[in-house]
């Protein structure tokens, strides 16, 4: 059974200058109340792992927007000015990673794999400075795993022991996110009770849940 | 018509029954429309779903289903719900039939640069690496010209998305198709002249005759 | 729309000397059907890459006792002695491989990746004329991709567009499998109405199914 | 008490509330009776469930639910199936808090062998290797000799499992934890001397004091 966490002690969990993967795309499948107790709590300095930095005002644009961010790795960021800004001025540092690779690397550090051979890449600017290696006679880039220090995830459902389903659109980085963290905090949109995931709809099993936020009041 | 829905109309003969497809958002999302229903074609966003449906009803829209804009989406009969690892799995695993990408600039050698203009604009790539390196076929649905500039160059100036030449070439103008000795005319837009399609393309096309108006 | 094919049909889809791809765990989530076929075709010279031999006369058991393949790569065969004995005997070529890296490998060729890059096996047997990669202060194996001619995959139940889902521990390699052969061959327990899997219940995507076999008579 | 109920209720003690847990075949499945309900732990099978439960009542066996060993299990309230990608990701990736696996030998570096004997027996690894190289804690779970020969010895002459040390050692006759500068007794069976268990190991062990006689 885990227990259940208000989002202000889930920020709390997460430390000026963390490390931390943040679910969602373009604010669909974000975890918007974590997101909004990271900007209240006044978080400085974090590199922040996902897939967008969204809009301004919406999922991690606003923690773009409350300058909450050093470091962005991401695949897209061309929806929201302010990162663009922020990293024209030097204030933010920007790794842009293709979408199949950001994936990849999180799943890497997620599953204990020591890099990924990606074909993607090649010959781009994103090769620049890594390895190639060439096997049966297609070369591929290694990029190496991101693991973070906190993941905080958006669910349809939890239960009671942190089992986790998705819906739709929603998913994207959040299963794999799951994987990746030192601790993982999950915002379900419903809290249920045990069973009523049954065993084949749970797409993240409780035990890499380590938190829960409560239900919305 | 305008150049959009010609190319749109253009782009959706190229998609084969059956096929699961990849649109990027603008100009190529517009080619689902021109493609009919009974033809069994699914649609991939990569945020997520394999069955992209149309824009849904004013108050149905579900704040969990959208595409990779963001925009409101709906779901058809036999849809998929799949998560980043397993999109981009199908995308880079080759198992995408086809990718609708728009373009910056695409050169003499069939390449694309279609993700940023250094010191103005660094969206980021997306999904558009992957997709050029994993689709089956690659197809590049873009104006012809940008500010009366070619966009068809002899050689890409822009940072490329991929090594891998494109497959096809769809503007208002032409269908083009990139082989290894140049680019190869197959059509020309209604009205248009090869030497009206050459004059707006920096790069030589090669006119290996049959070159056919387009049939919308 | 998918069309459903009868075993025979299914079968002959799948030529002598073809590398296959076959789903289950101690004949737990096998093609049952499709392999009886398979043996009753009489097909020979198959590679067979599955986690397992089973027993005689239970799943793959059955190809092995009709000596059917030529080689087997799978993590285990322990529990079939006909596999042994036709190893000794030098009539059947067996590669041993890690559970997990059997099913990344077979993940990698699916979704399109280079190699994999694990830390089992180093310093064992397992290592033996394989590239190993320092990373991070880590050592790491590179493993190839395999690749497959034919999948023949078990689910619990395929709609008409071929959408499949899985039921408890029958899941096991076959997810993975079908993305990682030219032609994928899906032995549903059920089919069911277009629709009766919802989007967030479908694990493997219809279009990774090329063929369904027909419903059991 | 014999030799296997020792052991299996020796390790049972090391199984932490709340953690995931793999259980090998054999005596190392034993173990389970021995975890309280209580402690909230969750066993994994890695063919393919989280929240692996005892054998089912009879006549309610599911042929699509057995343990690796391919028995009918159940699975417990708050169950996961999972497919073998995301069961060894979870091995390996170093989510699995304790593996318990059995031993043809293990060294004084604390390294395993348990997946073959050239020559006689070739089973195949299958999940073995992944586990000890991704679990927190490998638990070692063995009958101490084998047919009177020593299994704990200098160093292993079967193939090596991995060349990570495992974390302890747990037979009828001790509880030993490989350390860097070697095999440390910690605790020895019931009425079961120091000298006794030195007498029956091939490899060196330190006694540095304290040793406890086990409580069962």
């Amino acid at each position: 059974m885990k227990t259940a966490i208000t989002a202000a002690q889930a920020a709390a969990l997460v430390p000026d200058g963390a490390v931390v993967l943040i679910g969602g795309f373009m604010a669909v499948g974000s975890p918007h109340r974590l997101i909004d107790a990271l900007v209240a709590r006044g978080a400085r300095d974090l590199t922040i792992i996902a897939n967008d930095t969204a809009m301004p005002g919406k999922g991690i644009g606003k923690l773009i927007t409350a300058r909450a961010a050093r470091r962005v790795i991401a695949s897209h960021i061309g929806l929201n000015p302010e990162t663009q800004a922020q990293m024209i001025a030097g204030a933010l540092e920007v790794e842009l990673v293709p979408q199949g690779t950001l994936v990849e690397r999180i799943r890497a550090a997620g599953v204990g794999l020591g890099g990924v051979l990606t074909p993607t890449g090649v010959g781009t600017l994103v090769a620049e400075g890594k390895q190639v290696l060439t096997l049966e006679g297609r070369d591929y880039l290694l990029e190496m795993p991101l693991k973070a220090d906190v993941a905080l995830i958006a669910a349809h459902e939890a239960d009671y022991l942190g089992n986790l389903n998705y819906s739709l659109t929603a998913h994207n980085f959040n299963p794999v996110m799951a994987l990746a963290a030192t601790t993982t905090i999950a915002e379900p949109g419903q809290i249920v009770p045990v069973g009523v995931i049954p065993p084949d709809a749970v797409k993240t099993p409780g035990v890499l849940v380590d938190h829960i936020l409560e239900r919305p009041h | 018509m305008d150049a959009k829905e010609i190319i749109a109309r253009r782009v959706a003969q190229e998609i084969a029954p059956g096929s699961l497809v990849n649109l990027g958002i603008g100009l190529p999302s517009l080619v689902a429309s021109f493609v009919p229903v009974e033809r069994g074609v699914f649609f991939q966003a990569e945020n997520g779903v394999i069955g992209l449906g149309a824009r849904p009803p004013e108050g149905m829209e579900d704040p969990d289903l959208t595409d990779a804009g963001g925009g409101f989406v709906t779901a058809v009969p036999g849809a998929a719900s799949i998560d980043s690892v397993m999109s981009f799995g199908l995308i880079r695993g080759g198992h995408l039939d086809v990718t609708v990408l728009g373009g910056l600039q695409v050169d003499a050698r069939g390449l694309l640069a279609n993700w940023m203009v250094p010191g103005h604009m660094v969206p980021g790539m997306g999904g558009a690496m992957d997709l050029v390196a994993g689709a089956r076929r690659v197809i590049v649905a873009m104006q012809h010209t940008a500010r009366g500039k070619p966009k068809i160059v002899a050689r890409c100036t822009l940072p490329l998305t991929a090594l891998r030449p494109v497959s096809l070439i769809v503007t208002e103008l032409a269908v083009i198709r990139p082989e290894a000795d140049g680019l190869h005319l197959l059509e020309c837009g209604p009205g248009v002249t090869p030497e009206a399609v050459q004059a707006a393309t920096e790069a030589p096309l090669i006119l290996s005759g049959g070159i056919r108006e387009m049939t919308l």
